[in-house]
């Protein structure tokens, strides 16, 4: 059997078997469940060759599986996160309801997103999306709050998504007579010019969905919210990747051969641009830190696009890198969510407070992430920012380049309200005896912020597969040596050089903190958050020393006529408007059976008396 | 041969004069002989089907009267395949309803079996008959026994609903009469072979004329737009078998027969127009009056109409391509839509108004039985890997083939608005909370059967759809190939 | 040893930023109180300051990120300075002038702010907490218009390194403050709210916040974050020097002109009161943001 | 004669629609079950009528081959509209029993025989 049907026959059955071995034994089945994300992935890095195709048929039509160098690169982010999330998952899981059920769905979803790196052709494509789209639906809805309105509008509107892409494909099928992606790609620069543009927009609408591009994002700070944070590492963290992945290669293969593909790259980037900002503001004014996260997400996924968009190499390489990053940093960040929540209870930034010392390494993992995704120096979020203001600037896309380091500024402010909210600020009695979250959840967390720091040293790692993808999918070779040093150009040859920068960062770190911590550390004590210097006077006991209400409250003030409505609000309105009429119209069906006799009689004379026209010779 | 196609009509009407009497002997005759009936029914069905494979369509003659005259019946692989999928669900029928109707008296279990299956015996007929007004009978067995049986439940309003069907079928039955009519009179045949030879000496109006009678007659069972006010009535109170025994075989039957006319019979173009639009207008209007039901079995009734109307949609467009979708989607439907119904008469088994509300927190108390509805929900919705994906597929393949685009993002809009209302039920399920007054009932261990092979076709065809693939294709090619439906028939002569 | 080269060019770097930056600060706190009708503390008070603070002992602390609150914020200004050319043609240790470009200075200016609300954060102190709130907010203010700035002049040089736009303006024989004025101005404007002196000061806020994110801070922590804001201010006027003015060939060229720049937003602060958060984020998207649209599409039109 | 079979066909071929029309009628306009069916069986009625008439040949005789009609086919009426009526009219009293069985069943539930006030299923 090919590794490729193994991989995800494995995936099927571990999925099987794990949610019945529930029944014996719950460490049986967590055993079984790390198992069946950790074989695969080996089976995956070892095993499987690149470019080999496996075709077979299935009710008459040709399917093909195979790996891209491309769809490498995205399965390493998908894989990496698979199986630290499924180690999350048993900590985090431990104890609570619907166990087979998640793991269940969660060994699907990251089978459906193999699935989708190795389809080859259409069908088999769109058969995984969905599989992913429905097996992430159910993880949406577990906990079983606001089911009727998270998750249906999750799923409403990856169907949208999907039945987008599926009329592109039944498209395609009209003008090819096959599925293969490679003869669509072969045969598209000479197609009518109506279905050259009509189906690549239908393609980016459907991915769009998953990307979470305004203005079909909606779905997304719900779903990501009330998913299990275990979960959502993966769902934010890679599955919305997928959306970026369709994007690629549309904007690669297709776009390119079209005159009009430069005004929808610009529309698509301005949409991700737009995305980044509301996203940005928005989440700033959460006080659920996994709300926060899902906006924030948005937020970030909205830069992604905006790289892919623009499409130069040096931003498709950008877009890659912080799609790889944002998988790795908050897919950490989820998972602190995660830890906290497990311990307290609570995911409030009103009410849990002053973590710090309860939970040191999830403080760090936090940390480490946090800087990351703000996109300072020297850690990785740094290297894709960079690169994507220095494309942008490159090709002219300068109030991009505004609009992209406005919200990556604000997001400083929400980056900053998560560490607040939870860590620091005063220590409360009601958390004076939360602990550190079991290793379990640890180990994976801190694995991937050390991929942070990883990468901010080392980005050739991940820009080499990056760079190999985009070849294979014939993108043009200019950077080719790019991820040979660790140097940062652009084509103006101006640069950032990594190494010297971090040794100067950790040089002057040290020297400070030697200078301020080592000679201080004897004859200074640690005094509690409640011993601090109010302007001279003594807080009394009653006093509310903590701030947490309205953080932003100046803030949000300053930029308030832009956050009135949310885009929400008019698909709400929209979709009530539409039950309106719907149960209107079902008023047809009155009851009386005489009316429905009459209907009869009446729609009998009406085809009598159009006869002629009706059925024209 | 194996047997004679019409053993299909005679054995069934045969068992049915002879139950009551072998009831008088063993009450429990009653149950069995109809299943044993429907089980033969299928088996001969399936050989039915190898043989013509190999020696080419069966054309019974009856009687020794040649086909002008005389009565024909004819198993092609068309109308093979649909009689196999309906025999096969009305067993299933059966064996759901052997224990359900445990608690019910003799007498009325004597007239539920003995009118379930002259109901899937009349669908059989209307599948295989070569003649038309061999049809209108079949129709009218159809009809009362669907009358019979909808009004099965005395305390609920299920007189009401078996009313308004009757009502419906005879002006249907009315109006198919004249249409059959029309036909006699210009043609003076009413073999559907010769008919279909002669139509071209047709004068046009009356050709006009008599194709409107008869597809307005048989769109009432068809359930089409703007006649089909019956059908959600019959299918909230109906017992929960026959509501699927409704949609799976009766209307498969209706929509055979309108098939049968619009294709082989007339050689009018704007009859797949007309069955396009219609179909398109039954679909939209079935699926957002779905939308907000408060009932579960409206729910899946209007749904049911919803899924017709797509199926004229792919007949509709004509080609083979067309034809082969279509038929995909009767066959998926039916399997799908019986397993939601009779899930879902077990998730709102103890109350008679059935709500929707009452199936709130089922998923914990009846955890298979909410797991095989979802697993309908989800294929019926159209979700990969399940075997409405392929159905939806194929028509949306079609449609996009024929190049009528605005057609494909049409039916792919509404099908949002079913996934929201299968969805919404899904969610209540699982994650709502159980109602007090509700009490979950187990389903029987036939019931259970009967579910757990119609899921396990839902899967097993999902992920290998070539099982059936190949037989629908042959069945599309049958349909689309008159010429040689016509010579098979008169060369018997 | 080319590593101990960069760190005796950075120990000496920071010296003079260390001594022009205090120099600078005591000389502000003179003009404002001469303005004032003040005598006013003499030009070197900070250094007596500085002092004082250094040879304190602190008793207490609050924890890890207190101590590396005032790490990060040393931090940023340190690495920040590296990456300045000090005087044009390698008139001065070269540093890491090579190495960044402005977009990672951009990004590592802002570090520090984020590294000390950190440390602030974790002293518990409600007032440190409101402070960086209003610091954070009004950080999001004058980015817009600093950035369209450095963007325009990308845009216009071709180039996104100090020392290339230092080569262009040596080339062209004309300073950047004249080649792309609109630049300037939204650079300047944005650069009030960068110093935070009034009308921009809510953020330390002395008189109800006491200090705002200093306020836990005394002895060596305050000293180290006194001394980094010295050093903070040496780098912003160094950049102003080297983007708008064609930078400096000697120390004394030096002085004069980050001088001269420095008296623009201590002199439009001293006769200005002090905005709420909300209108300083709205004064800074207002008329500096029209000058940096303008500053932009001067620069497409130029080029 | 002749005349009088075209005045005879006329009148039947009158009487055929107006029976339908009448059954329509009623069927469509009264509010009452019971007329409801009845209208159901004149319009039945007409049609039966109607189809008997099509098959007639003017002057023909009975369909049936007996001594002396051996060679008469030609004059013969049209057999198969009769045996298709026949089985009809068969269906037709099938339905009506029902109908009228199901209109007793309503009235009990719903004590009342008129057709606008039975609408508890709808929508």
């Amino acid at each position: 059997m090919n590794v490729i049907f193994l991989i995800l026959i494995l995936f099927l059955v571990g999925a099987i078997v794990t949610a019945f071995a529930g029944k014996w034994s719950s460490l049986l089945q967590d055993g079984l469940f790390i198992l069946a994300v950790t074989i695969p992935a080996v089976l995956f890095f070892t095993q499987v060759e690149m470019n080999q195709l496996v075709g077979w048929t299935r009710g008459g039509i040709h399917l093909e599986l195979g790996l891209t160098p491309f769809s490498y690169f995205f399965a390493i982010l998908v894989l990496l996160l698979g199986v630290a999330s499924a180690i999350y998952s048993v900590g985090f899981m431990h104890g609570k309801a619907r166990k087979s059920y998640y793991y269940f769905n969660y060994l699907l979803t990251i089978m459906a997103m193999l699935g989708i790196l190795f389809s080859r052709d259409f069908i088999s494509f769109f058969v995984f999306w969905e599989i992913m789209t429905w097996a992430s639906y159910l993880m949406v809805v577990m906990n079983g709050t606001r089911t009727q309105e998270i998750g249906i509008k999750y799923f409403v509107f990856s169907a949208i998504g999907a039945y987008a892409m599926l009329m592109a494909i039944v498209l395609i099928h009209a003008q090819t007579g096959n599925f293969l992606i490679q003869d669509f790609i072969d045969t598209y620069p000479s197609l009518a010019h109506g279905r050259q543009i009509l189906i690549p927009i239908l393609l980016l609408v459907g991915f769009s969905v998953k990307a979470a591009v305004m203005p079909l994002h909606v779905w997304a700070p719900g779903s990501y919210a009330y998913s299990p944070m275990s979960f959502t590492s993966v769902f934010s963290g890679a599955l919305s990747k997928m959306g970026i992945y369709g994007m690629v290669i549309v904007f690669v293969t297709l776009l390119s051969h079209l005159p009009e593909g430069g005004l929808i790259r610009d529309i698509i980037a301005w949409m991700g641009a737009m995305t980044a900002v509301i996203a940005t503001l928005w989440a700033i004014a959460q006080d659920d830190a996994r709300k926060l996260l899902a906006y924030s997400s948005v937020g970030q996924l909205g830069y992604i696009v905006i790289a892919v968009a623009i499409g130069t190499p040096m931003a498709m390489l950008a877009g890659l890198f912080m799609a790889f990053m944002h998988g790795l940093f908050k897919g950490a960040l989820f998972m602190v969510v995660g830890a906290v929540e497990k311990q307290t209870g609570t995911t409030d930034f009103t009410k849990v407070t002053g973590l710090i010392r309860k939970m040191p390494w999830t403080f760090l993992t936090a940390l480490i992430s946090i800087i990351a995704l703000a996109g300072i120096p020297p850690l990785g979020g740094f290297i894709g920012k960079w690169m994507l203001y220095e494309s942008l600037i490159l090709s002219d896309h300068y109030l991009l380049v505004i609009v992209a380091f406005f919200s990556s500024t604000a997001a400083f402010l929400y980056a900053y309200k998560f560490l607040f909210g939870f860590f620091l600020g005063q220590e409360e009695e009601e958390w004076a005896d939360v602990k550190e979250a079991p290793i379990t959840m640890l180990i994976p967390m801190l694995a991937l912020a050390v991929g942070s720091i990883l990468l901010g040293a080392f980005p050739q790692l991940i820009l080499k597969p990056i760079n190999n993808g985009l070849i294979s999918l014939g993108f043009s070779d200019s950077y080719g040596k790019l991820w040979e040093t660790s140097t940062l150009f652009n084509e103006w040859g101006d640069k950032v050089v990594l190494q010297p920068i971090i040794y100067a960062i950790m040089g002057v770190f040290l020297t400070t903190l030697a200078f301020t911590y080592f000679r201080n550390r004897k004859r200074t004590r640690y005094v509690s958050t409640k011993d601090i210097s109010t302007s001279g006077e003594i807080p009394l006991a009653h006093e509310n020393l903590t701030f947490k209400e309205n953080f932003f409250q100046p803030f949000l003030r300053a930029v308030e006529p832009v956050m009135k409505k949310q885009i929400d609000w008019y698909y709400r309105e929209f979709g009530a408007g539409l039950e309106a009429i719907f149960n209107f119209t079902r008023r047809i069906y009155s009851g009386n059976g005489q009316t429905y006799a009459l209907y009869a009689v009446i729609f009998l004379i009406v085809l009598l008396l159009l006869n002629g026209n009706l059925f024209g010779q | 041969m194996v047997g004679s196609p019409v053993l299909f009509v005679a054995i069934p009407l045969l068992a049915a004069f002879l139950i009551p009497l072998m009831g008088m002997i063993w009450k429990e005759f009653v149950r069995i002989i109809p299943g044993l009936v429907l089980a033969y029914m299928l088996v001969l069905s399936v050989s039915l089907i190898i043989y013509i494979q190999s020696h080419g369509t069966i054309v019974e003659v009856i009687s020794g009267w040649g086909p002008p005259v005389g009565i024909n019946l004819v198993f092609s692989p068309f109308s093979g395949a649909l009689t196999t999928l309906m025999t096969f669900l009305g067993l299933l029928v059966w064996l759901y309803s052997h224990k359900f109707k445990r608690n019910v008296d003799y007498e009325p279990a004597k007239k539920y079996f003995i009118l379930l299956m002259l109901m899937v015996t009349g669908s059989v007929g209307m599948v295989l008959t070569g003649d038309l007004f061999n049809m209108f009978v079949f129709i009218e067995i159809v009809s009362i026994s669907g009358y019979g049986l909808t009004s099965f439940f005395v305390r609920r309003d299920s007189a009401e609903a078996a009313f308004k069907f009757l009502l419906m079928g005879a002006f249907a039955s009315s109006f198919l009469l004249i249409g059959i009519m029309i036909i006699y009179t210009q043609l003076g045949t009413l073999n559907m072979a010769e008919i279909a030879q002669r139509m071209p000496q047709m004068d046009y109006h009356m050709k006009v004329f008599s194709l409107i009678f008869i597809l307005v007659a048989i769109g009432v069972e068809a359930e089409t737009f703007p006649l089909n006010g019956w059908a959600p009535d019959v299918y909230t109170q109906a017992p929960g078998p026959i509501s699927a025994a409704m949609s799976g075989i009766v209307v498969k039957a209706a929509v055979y027969a309108n098939i049968r006319i619009i294709y082989t019979m007339y050689d009018l173009q704007g009859a797949y127009e007309y069955l396009l639009i219609i179909g398109l207008i039954t679909f939209i209007v079935a699926e957002t009056a779905a939308l907000k039901q408060e009932r579960l079995k409206r729910m899946l009734a209007y749904s049911s109409i919803g899924q017709m109307g797509l199926a004229m949609i792919a007949f509709g467009i004509g080609t083979k391509e067309g034809v082969y979708a279509a038929l995909f989607l009767m066959f998926s439907h039916a399997i799908i839509k019986s397993l939601l119904f009779f899930s879902g008469s077990y998730l709102v088994y103890n109350k008679t108004s059935k709500y929707i509300k009452h199936v709130n927190g089922m998923g914990k108390y009846l955890p298979i039985t909410a797991f095989l509805f979802t697993l309908g929900a989800f294929a019926i919705i159209g979700l990969p890997p399940f075997m409405g994906f392929w159905s939806k597929l194929a028509l949306l393949s079609a449609a996009a083939d024929s190049n009528l685009v605005i057609l494909v993002a049409v039916i792919l809009v509404v099908s949002i608005v079913e996934a929201v209302y299968y969805l919404r039920v899904v969610n209540r399920i699982f994650f709502f909370k159980k109602r007090a007054n509700t009490k979950p009932e187990k389903p029987t261990i036939n019931a259970m059967i009967a579910m757990l092979s119609l899921a396990a076709i839902v899967l097993v065809i999902g992920f290998y759809p070539d099982l059936v693939t190949g037989l629908i294709e042959r069945a599309a090619d049958d349909l689309m190939d008159k010429g040689r439906y016509i010579g098979e028939i008169l060369s018997k002569n | 040893m080319e590593i101990l080269q960069y760190i005796f060019g950075g120990i000496i770097t920071f010296l003079l930023a260390f001594v022009v930056g205090m120099t600078f600060g005591g000389t502000r706190r003179k003009i404002i109180a001469r303005i004032q009708n003040r005598y006013g503390p003499p030009i070197y008070q900070n250094f007596i300051d500085a002092f004082k603070l250094f040879s304190k002992t602190s008793a207490v602390h609050h924890g890890a990120m207190h101590y590396m609150g005032p790490a990060f914020l040393m931090v940023s200004s340190v690495v920040s300075l590296m990456f300045i050319p000090i005087l044009r043609d390698g008139g001065w240790f070269p540093n890491l002038n090579f190495h960044g470009d402005l977009i990672f200075l951009l990004y590592m200016m802002v570090f520090g702010s984020l590294g000390m609300a950190l440390g602030a954060g974790q002293t518990g102190n409600p007032n440190s907490a409101i402070g960086v709130t209003r610091g954070l907010a009004q950080m999001v203010g004058y980015e817009i218009p600093w950035i369209m700035a450095l963007v325009a002049m990308m845009i216009q040089f071709h180039t996104t390194s100090i020392t290339g736009l230092m080569d262009v303006q040596l080339q062209s024989g004309t300073w950047n403050l004249f080649a792309s004025p609109f630049a300037f101005v939204a650079a300047i404007l944005a650069s009030l709210g960068m110093f935070r002196y009034a009308p921009f000061n809510i953020v330390g806020a002395p008189a109800e916040l006491a200090s705002g994110p200093a306020s836990e801070n005394g002895g060596k922590y305050l000293f180290t974050m006194m001394s980094s804001h010295s050093v903070f201010a040496f780098v912003k006027l160094t950049l102003f020097a080297d983007l708008f003015l064609g930078g400096a060939g000697n120390l004394v060229e030096l002085l004069i002109k980050t001088f001269l720049l420095y008296m623009i937003p201590v002199l439009y602060g001293v006769v200005n009161p002090r905005y709420r958060t909300e209108q300083a984020v709205r004064w800074f998207w207002g008329w500096p943001t029209v000058f940096g649209i303008i500053a932009i599409a001067y620069a497409v039109w130029s080029t | 004669m002749e005349k009088y079979l075209d005045i005879l066909e006329i009148a039947i071929y009158g009487s055929a629609v107006a029976l339908i029309l009448i059954g329509l009628y009623g069927a469509l306009t009264k509010k009452s079950l019971i007329k409801i069916v009845l209208g159901l069986s004149i319009m039945d009625s007409g049609i039966h009528l109607m189809m008997i008439a099509l098959g007639y040949l003017k002057g023909g005789t009975a369909p049936i081959f007996s001594k002396g009609f051996e060679n008469s086919a030609d004059q013969m009426v049209d057999p198969i509209p009769q045996a298709l009526v026949l089985t009809a009219i068969v269906i037709g009293f099938g339905v009506t029993a029902v109908a009228l069985s199901l209109v007793i069943r309503l009235y009990r539930h719903h004590d009342t025989l008129r057709i606008d006030e039975i609408k508890n299923l709808k929508w």
